[in-house]
């Protein structure tokens, strides 16, 4: 058990340092497509040793100062909650502490602190962000639900171990290519769930500086940053388990997020932004009719 | 005992010599006149006193002029005829009390003749056994009549006499032509012994029939039966209300026995199908055409009319509709209480309508606040007049209902459908009488006569009540229960001296009767579904009610009596063991619970009120469905005894849907919930909506597997559960009142729990289990916390709100759990509930309910950030400044339960080895899951460590913390309008707070789901079947000739449906 | 509770912390440069095309952010007008130490060619501490990156200390803003 | 439209009516309770008119209400009509000679008549209430002659309601000797055809008499005192 | 059946009135003609051919003997005994219908229909 604690926290190091080197690389692929040479792609461990070597912060009250912290642990726990190497004793992490369902409850538990956090700044752009959080969240997250809900149907469980396993046995036993329709709604509610661009209104740099954070500063703003880098690698590899098969090793796991990553920036760089409403609307009509191509057969079978 | 024939000839006596005490003075008239009264009433309750007694065994024959039946006239007094006498004479001696007190216009002692000749004319009516002379005693009382309804002397009561004129000639010239008829057909007029010389056969001829038709016509014009009551109606209006209490309370009934009576001795055929068509149509009619009225007095005449038009519709099924057994007695007592109920609450409405003296009821806003007595009187009759429990119009219906054959399920239909359209009106009424509004209440004249009435109609109810469950044979530890409900919350009604006392009170009896049922193991033998929900119900209560201490100051002094009687038939619903005992404390619990809404919004209790009615007659009738040949009354395990019709099954549910406040029913919801009184909410919605979810278990258990079409029925409730929750979801999003969100929330989830009963699994019910005690927790939680903070804030609006996290902090702290809870997310018990039912319904394969319910969830973190943020989060305003942390006793509730929610989050158990138990009693093996290790729960998909989670969650957060503080700067707490403003200083909080319609974006995507269809299509229906009234109401133009025309065109209808004759 | 505790009127106190790492920090710093996105004159308009495509300031690490809380480089760009400089203020003493200012063209050095206007303001310096100037009117993007090189070079070295010169000697600042801004309705301190 | 309305349906019913009626034989014997009441009526009654022993006798509680609803009637009058001018419009005209003579001339012999009448009642055509009749019609001829004719309410009313309570009386001593009320066995039958025969009839139809002769003239005299005296 | 017929006729034309006429006083007399054909039915009804009137003042109309009357030579009395007491109800109805009209034209000065229709719906 405690060696289990121990390679957690080994996970926890590494998959920040892998979010902060993938955002790395997303802005210096972003920088490319511009024809700039961009930042370096370590340049998020800069920005983030900057940050939590600031002198001075504020804080606003208990929510605000609380909020990192749930922002943080939300990242870790669904990172943790998520094998990431089938088969693996120790890499499957705490995965024994919950299914699927559990995992897709966790993962608000972040953004609802964080959410709380910034509202309680009592700065209206911080309070307007999670609205459209919330709202893109209902949008994106009716594709999703199809996809998984499909996929727990169709392999009678809800246990990613079982998904994975589920898969097992060459490229085709895939559900990208057992049950394309699905994957592709699963896709695409991806991009909404990293707010990246089109669905970036939620953290419009620019009209609500930010979004959540705007009011955060310095060690609070890292363990923000970091928080989100660890989400999001979370996030890559559930997708990875759900849909590409999971890993049955490091190296396989890694060229299975990064390729879900590439997937992200190469959509992200090359769309405007959508409205909130409309991004909603995007998400509710072709995901969702594409993905219930599947879920009908699924259903019907 | 007195010899009848002497209380007439005594009245007779004392009505001529009031001509000679007359130029005495007054007092010597008024002393004849009350003499005469008593002496008749007391000689009229020995009679029905030795009846009663069965000291009298057969009834009582006088032969007058010493000439035995057929040659003399004679009297023939019944048990029937000396209970009305009784009524008659008590509703007499009020109407002419209460007309005293308001003063007679001047010749009194010809009013007082007028009066008295009235009362003699009815008793003579009601004791007479001869045709003829039944049509002089008719005449006599016709013409008293006519004098008194014109005594108002104005236009209105003029016309109204006039009319009651020229139609009572021509009634009576039918009742005369029909007795003289009668004579020549059989060569007697008396009753006895025409019945004698008549036989059913003779009525194949043509003869016979018409004659019958004739005279029975003549007493059906008198019993204002549609189409030819338009009269009725404008004497109900127009004519002085003493006299109308005593036509309607009494005179009308001895008409109406007459008419039973005739047509038993005639032997006529048809009555059940002129019962039908003439007593169903009347009160339909009159019911919905009240809905428009504006004058009271009329209204409460349509009110009479469609009562005399159910008691017409009764008296033909008790003669004539081929009853048997218990159905006969059951029938007989529905008729007697109805005139009963009828006869006292009407004429105290009446007497309260003149004492008042306003017409219009605009005019009549606000009375029930302004007098206190006013108010209770009327109240009492209104809720008797309507059928509330535990009142005795309630148990008339009740043995109605249950009498009336299953082959006439129809007109159970269209009689509850009729006591609906009742309810809708006379509670409208309410509503605008017990609106706030300011100003001077006065009445002139006594209010005694009203008292009397009322402490009869409470005695009688008492009286109908024991006869209910006496006659009915159901348990009587369920009577015992219903007086010991009514027993305590009067008590504290009384005892409670002051808001205190009365918190106190109420607080010791849920405790006593908590603490019973825990040591006393006869109310619940073993711990099984129904003692589940009693312990859910006490424990609920207990809670809520010790919350309510610091708000209680603003309630009147009815709402801790209403509380511990709601609470109480909560507990009576949950150990009643059959259908007819779950009706009567589900009533019980609608009708208080609306009271005890109507404390707060009038419009919105009035809508619940209506949807209540409309689920528990939907109730009613499918009981009714349920019930074959001589079993009346259909227990929960007899039922399992035969195969009924899918629609039992529907109608029963209907009710409980309406409590959970599902789809297309809840539009009741939202608004009750948000304008019930903040301390009365929480029970509502944490225990009163679980009643449903009670009854829904109960139904699904019992009765679904034995109705054709169960799967079907299952899969569309799931379907029903699913787009609730979504839909409620949907819209609490864009609520902008507190209440109002945590309604629609409320609802919600209890489309979640309705999802779990109809997956009909013992998973299924597991999740639905849980999620019932676990929204008792948080919705009690939250509606509590909110009640606080409306009492401290003095607003509901959320945009009013903001920042209350800096002066709230505990109650912020229980907030922030209660909404996580709410939400679903791991560490606390909310997630149990989601990941149980998704399991189920995963198991059962039901994916698209799966996923609309899922998705529901997603939406509800919507609100959920709504709700915290508008209250909590965001700018403190300046108002709230000095706002103070929530009064004690809130905040103990609050952190109690969430303690609970935390306690369950990491450890289910607590719930769960309880629900474990329940599903166990209801013939399940296992709950549906299984304990892998000591904290990890496995169903067949997936699986989930609730200890695990818990300890994770909260280590790792204490983890973070730790870091941030190796790594933290320097750290500095500033101001709330220290933020990043563009280089500028925000001048007010309220410029920087963002509160108001904090979804605008979604709003624009999901406008066309939000749109209130459902309630618009209700209001459309209402509103056209308003229109459709309103117009069809003209149908009584005021037109004298019309009214005749009537008469006439019924007649010929009669003739044609009962005798084809010459066409 | 008080009456009014919109704001916090403490004054920010004098930090003091060990030298051992601060080298290695001073690095991280100067390599991630966020500039708040707000133009207080002409020269703002030099600043996309230097964090855009042509110029790409963000190889340096400088990228431009929405809010004061979160930024390092508060730019001057151009000349400051009275009413302005009370918003500047305001924004500066809302960014989180280490914070540094960059003066952009002329006018921030000596009013430039509004220097006779009633209403601008001369020496910046005399009312927020300016860790670099970059001279021309207006300088281009080419001399705002070098001008960042020579905050960088500055931060690395430790020498950018505006911003503890400023908590040093908020009196003197104070007065100095305070003689030419009228009314004076700001908070004591801008946390 | 609503002459042609009322026509339809008045025929509808009448037909119906009409096809009873058709099923009566006009003029054929009776059988029933008047067998009984005209085999034995004098035998049990004495009084030759068999009609008054069937009114007052076998049917007096019927004569009992309808005295009752006569003194209704005049109660209600003066309650509605209670010092109403209600007709002020119109005057009495003033008589002619001939009538006020005539009238001088004709009322003690309308008076001596209408006594006749309901004294004989059991005797021949006639009774209490055709006396009454008779009496009041030479009331009304005094008000049509007399402009300024009252009459005294006080007396008329005392003597209704003596009336009244008298034959109510009558019918509670019969309650007393018979055990049946309005027995006719308080008074010796007496004989057939002779003026002092009937038991209590003739009483009764005194006492009617005077009622109903009150009552009307009462009546008439509430309804002219609506109009305009000079 | 002519006797019928005509009261017959009489009850409906004083129906026809009481249902067509707009003035008061005109279905008051509508009302009194009724009365007057419900009589005369009655009195038809009782009439036996070839009888005498129920007024037993002769020796031949007993049976020999005894006090009892012979039936078959008298009319049936009862219908007669009841009209009385039908006319004196008419009697009444009209005398309280008239002061109801008296008093309405006091309140209107009308004793028209039309003028009476302020109660309805």
């Amino acid at each position: 058990m405690w060696y289990k604690i121990l390679y957690a926290f080994l996970v926890t190091v590494g998959g920040l340092a892998y979010g902060l080197l993938l955002g790395g690389i997303s802005r210096k692929i972003t920088a490319r497509i511009h024809g700039r040479r961009g930042p370096t792609v370590f340049q998020n461990f800069i920005d983030l040793i900057k940050l939590l070597r600031k002198k001075t912060a504020i804080s606003h009250g208990t929510m605000f100062f609380l909020a990192p912290m749930f922002r943080l642990l939300g990242g870790v726990g669904v990172l943790l909650l998520v094998p990431i190497v089938y088969g693996s004793s120790i890499l499957s992490n705490f995965s024994f502490g919950g299914d699927l369902i559990v995992v897709l409850y966790f993962m608000v538990f972040g953004c609802l602190g964080m959410a709380l956090g910034a509202a309680d700044s009592g700065h209206p752009h911080s309070a307007l962000a999670p609205t459209r959080g919330l709202a893109q969240m209902a949008g994106y997250e009716l594709p999703f639900l199809i996809s998984v809900i499909g996929l727990a149907i169709a392999h009678k469980t809800v246990s990613i171990s079982g998904l994975v396993a589920a898969q097992q046995g060459g490229i085709f036993h895939w559900n990208l290519f057992q049950y394309p329709f699905l994957s592709i709604a699963g896709l695409i509610a991806m991009l909404g769930m990293y707010m990246a661009y089109p669905f970036s209104v939620v953290m419009a740099p620019q009209e609500i500086p930010v979004g959540p954070p705007t009011e955060y500063s310095s060690t609070f703003l890292s363990f923000m940053f970091s928080g989100r880098s660890i989400f999001g690698v979370g996030k890559y590899v559930l997708f990875m388990d759900l849909f590409l098969g999971g890993a049955t090793n490091l190296v396989e796991a890694f060229v299975k997020t990064f390729a879900l990553f590439l997937i992200i920036v190469f959509v992200t760089n090359v769309f405007p932004r959508y409205r909130t409403e409309q991004a909603v609307k995007f998400f509710w009509t072709y995901p969702v009719v594409i993905g219930l191509i599947d879920f009908i057969r699924i259903f019907i079978k | 005992m007195v010899n009848p024939v002497v209380i007439i000839a005594i009245t007779l006596i004392a009505a001529f010599s009031i001509g000679i005490f007359q130029f005495l003075g007054k007092k010597f008239v008024r002393g004849v006149f009350w003499l005469t009264v008593l002496f008749d009433f007391a000689a009229i309750l020995s009679i029905a006193y030795g009846f009663l007694t069965k000291a009298i065994k057969n009834p009582i024959m006088v032969k007058i002029g010493g000439f035995p039946p057929p040659i003399g006239i004679n009297l023939y007094v019944d048990q029937l005829s000396a209970y009305l006498g009784v009524v008659v004479f008590f509703i007499g001696a009020m109407a002419a009390y209460h007309w005293l007190s308001r003063g007679i216009n001047d010749p009194e002692p010809k009013a007082l003749v007028l009066l008295l000749l009235l009362l003699l004319g009815s008793t003579g009516m009601i004791f007479t056994q001869d045709f003829f002379n039944l049509f002089v005693f008719i005449e006599i009382t016709s013409i008293a009549s006519y004098g008194l309804v014109a005594s108002n002397l104005d236009s209105f009561s003029l016309e109204a006499s006039f009319k009651y004129i020229v139609i009572g000639s021509i009634s009576s010239t039918f009742v005369l032509l029909g007795a003289v008829l009668l004579y020549k057909f059989a060569g007697s007029l008396n009753m006895a012994d025409i019945s004698a010389h008549i036989n059913s056969s003779m009525y194949s001829g043509g003869m016979l029939i018409i004659i019958s038709i004739m005279f029975l016509f003549g007493l059906l014009i008198e019993l204002e039966v549609f189409p030819m009551n338009g009269w009725a109606l404008d004497i109900y209006q127009g004519a002085n209300p003493a006299v109308v209490a005593i036509l309607a309370g009494g005179i009308v009934k001895g008409f109406y026995l007459v008419f039973l009576r005739s047509a038993n001795y005639l032997k006529f055929p048809h009555l059940l199908k002129i019962g039908i068509i003439f007593g169903l149509s009347t009160y339909i009619v009159s019911q919905f055409f009240a809905w428009k009225q504006k004058d009271i007095r009329r209204l409460f005449g349509y009110s009479s009319v469609g009562q005399l038009g159910l008691l017409i519709l009764a008296g033909a099924f008790y003669l004539n509709g081929n009853l048997h057994g218990f159905a006969k007695k059951y029938m007989l007592f529905a008729i007697i209480f109805f005139v009963l109920n009828h006869s006292f609450s009407k004429s105290t409405l009446f007497f309260l309508a003149d004492l008042f003296g306003r017409r219009r009821i605009e005019e009549w806003k606000g009375v029930l606040s302004k007098n206190k007595l006013f108010g209770f009187l009327f109240s009492t009759s209104v809720l008797s007049m309507a059928g509330a429990p535990p009142f005795l119009g309630f148990w008339a219906k009740l043995f109605f209902i249950l009498a009336i054959p299953k082959e006439y399920f129809y007109i159970v239909a269209l009689v509850l459908i009729g006591a609906i359209a009742e309810i809708l009106y006379y509670f409208n009424l309410y509503r605008i009488i017990s609106e706030k509004e300011d100003g001077i209440f006065d009445y002139k004249g006594s209010i005694v006569p009203s008292l009397f009435n009322v402490f009869v109609l409470l005695g009688l109810s008492a009286f109908g009540a024991y006869k209910f469950f006496i006659l009915t044979g159901l348990d009587i530890q369920s009577g015992k229960f219903l007086a010991f409900i009514t027993i305590s919350s009067v008590a504290v009604f009384v005892l409670g001296v002051s808001r205190l006392a009365q918190w106190i009170l109420s607080l010791g009896m849920i405790g006593a009767l908590g603490f019973h049922v825990i040591k006393n193991t006869s109310l619940v033998p073993a711990f099984n579904i129904q003692s589940f929900f009693v312990y859910l119900v006490l424990a609920g209560a207990i809670m809520f009610v010790f919350a309510t201490y610091p708000l209680s100051k603003k309630y009147s002094a009815v709402f801790y009596p209403l509380f511990v009687f709601t609470v109480f038939s909560m507990v009576g619903i949950s150990v009643s063991s059959n259908w007819i005992t779950l009706f009567i404390f589900w009533e019980l619990m609608s009708w208080s619970s609306y009271l005890l809404i109507n404390q707060g919004g009038k419009k919105a209790a009035w809508i619940y009120l209506v949807m209540s009615a409309i689920g528990g007659y939907g109730m009613l009738a499918g009981i009714k469905l349920l019930s074959t040949g001589p079993n009346l009354i259909p227990s929960f395990s007899s039922s399992s005894a035969f195969a009924v019709s899918a629609w039992a099954g529907i109608l029963i549910f209907t009710a409980f849907l309406v409590k959970m406040g599902t789809a297309p029913l809840h539009i009741w919801a939202r608004d009750a919930y948000g304008e019930s009184p903040d301390g009365f909410t929480p029970l509502l919605s944490g225990v009163l909506s679980k009643m449903g979810v009670f009854g829904g278990i109960l139904t699904i258990v019992y009765l679904l597997p034995h109705l054709s079409h169960s799967d079907t029925i299952l899969y569309g409730l799931a379907w029903f559960g699913a787009l609730t929750a979504l839909f409620m979801a949907l819209l609490a999003i864009f609520q902008e009142d507190v209440k109002k969100v945590l309604a629609y929330s409320s609802i919600s989830q209890v489309g979640y729990i309705l999802i779990g009963l109809a997956l009909a699994t013992s998973l299924g019910y597991s999740a639905a289990l849980y999620h019932t005690v676990n929204h008792l927790i948080f919705k009690g939680l939250l509606f509590v916390a909110a009640a606080g903070i409306i009492y401290r804030t003095g607003t509901s609006y959320l945009p009013e709100m903001g920042g209350l996290i800096r002066r709230m902090p505990f109650t912020f702290l229980a907030f922030l759990m209660g909404i996580i809870t709410l939400a679903g997310i791991p560490p606390l018990s909310g997630f149990a509930g989601k990941w149980l039912l998704y399991s189920a319904l995963l198991e059962k394969r039901w994916m698209f309910i799966l996923l609309i319910a899922m998705f529901a969830s997603i939406v509800a973190f919507m609100y959920c950030y709504k709700l915290l943020h508008t209250i909590f989060l965001g700018q403190l305003r300046d108002k709230y400044r000095k706002t103070k942390e929530l009064p004690l006793p809130l905040v103990i509730v609050e952190l109690v339960l969430a303690g609970l929610t935390f306690a369950v989050g990491i450890k289910p158990n607590l719930i769960l080895s309880f629900s474990e138990k329940a599903i166990k009693s209801l013939g399940f093996t296992s709950p549906g899951y299984a304990y892998e290790s000591a904290h990890r729960i496995v169903s067949k998909f997936g699986y989930w460590n609730a200890y695990f989670m818990g300890v994770f969650a909260v280590g790792s957060f204490i983890i973070a913390l730790i870091l941030f503080f190796f790594a933290k700067a320097k750290i500095r707490k500033v101001g709330q309008l220290d933020i990043g403003y563009s280089g500028e200083v925000p001048d007010s909080p309220e410029s920087v707070h963002f509160g108001y319609d904090l979804y605008a974006h979604m709003r624009r995507a999901v406008r066309v789901f939000i749109y209130p269809h459902v309630e618009n299509t209700y209001k459309r229906i209402y509103n056209s079947l308003m229109a459709f009234v309103d117009y069809t109401r003209r149908f009584y133009t005021g037109d004298l000739n019309t009214y005749a025309l009537w008469v006439v065109i019924t007649l010929s209808f009669i003739f044609y449906i009962l005798y084809k004759g010459v066409f | 509770m008080k009456e009014k505790d919109y704001f916090l009127d403490d004054r920010p106190k004098k930090l003091s912390y060990s030298e051992v790492w601060e080298k290695f920090f001073n690095w991280a710093r100067a390599q991630s440069l966020w500039v708040i996105a707000y133009g207080t004159g002409c020269g703002s308009i030099e600043i996309p095309p230097m964090v855009t495509s042509r110029f790409d300031a963000e190889r340096f690490g400088v990228s431009t952010v929405g809010t004061p809380r979160q930024a390092d480089v508060l730019i001057i760009s151009g000349y400051l007008a009275v009413k302005t400089l009370k918003r500047v203020i305001r924004v500066y003493e809302q960014m989180q130490s280490p914070k540094y200012v960059v003066g952009l063209g002329a006018c921030t050095v000596n009013g430039g060619m509004y220097y006779d206007s009633y209403n601008t303001v001369n020496l910046v310096d005399l009312y927020i501490p300016i860790d670099v100037y970059v001279a021309g009117c207006m300088p281009r993007p080419e001399a705002i990156l070098a001008g960042f090189a020579q905050l960088m070079k500055k931060i690395k070295e430790g020498r950018a200390d505006g911003w503890k010169q400023y908590i040093d000697n908020l009196d003197k600042y104070r007065k100095n803003q305070e003689k030419i801004i009228k009314n004076w309705k700001i908070p004591n301190y801008n946390w | 439209m609503r002459k042609i309305v009322a026509i339809i349906f008045l025929t509808i019913v009448g037909l119906y009516m009409l096809s009873l009626f058709a099923q009566i034989p006009f003029g054929k014997p009776y059988k029933g309770v008047s067998e009984h009441y005209v085999e034995k009526g004098i035998e049990e009654n004495r009084g030759s008119n068999l009609v008054t022993s069937i009114v007052v006798n076998y049917r007096g509680f019927d004569t009992l209400g309808e005295v009752t609803v006569l003194f209704l009637a005049a109660t209600g009058l003066s309650f509605l009509l209670f010092s109403c001018k209600c007709l002020r419009e119109f005057k009495r005209i003033r008589s002619s000679l001939v009538l006020r003579t005539a009238t001088d001339t004709l009322f003690p012999l309308i008076l001596v008549f209408g006594a006749y009448i309901f004294i004989h009642g059991h005797l021949t055509p006639g009774g209490g209430f055709q006396g009454g009749s008779v009496i009041a019609s030479g009331v009304m001829l005094l008000f049509l002659a007399y402009r300024k004719f009252h009459v005294n309410h006080k007396a008329l009313s005392t003597l209704e309601s003596l009336a009244g309570i008298s034959f109510a009386g009558i019918g509670l001593l019969g309650l007393l000797y018979a055990k049946s009320f309005l027995a006719n066995s308080v008074l010796p039958l007496g004989q057939w055809n002779k003026l002092f025969s009937a038991g209590v009839i003739p009483l009764i139809y005194i006492a009617v008499g005077f009622k109903v002769g009150a009552e009307l003239s009462g009546l008439i005299a509430d309804m002219i005192s609506t109009t305009k005296e000079d | 059946m002519v006797f019928f017929a005509a009261s017959l006729l009489l009850i409906f034309i004083g129906l026809y009135a009481a249902l067509v006429k707009r003035n008061l006083i005109k279905i008051i007399i509508g009302l009194s003609i009724m009365d007057t054909g419900v009589n005369m039915l009655i009195i038809s009804l009782g009439f036996v051919k070839g009888r005498t009137a129920p007024i037993i003042s002769l020796k031949e109309l007993f049976k020999k003997g005894t006090w009892l009357v012979d039936v078959s030579k008298v009319v049936d009395p009862l219908p007669q005994a009841l009209v009385l007491t039908a006319i004196v109800i008419g009697v009444a109805v009209t005398a309280m219908a008239l002061s109801v009209v008296i008093r309405m034209y006091s309140v209107k000065k009308s004793i028209e229909i039309d003028d009476f229709k302020e109660l309805k719906w």
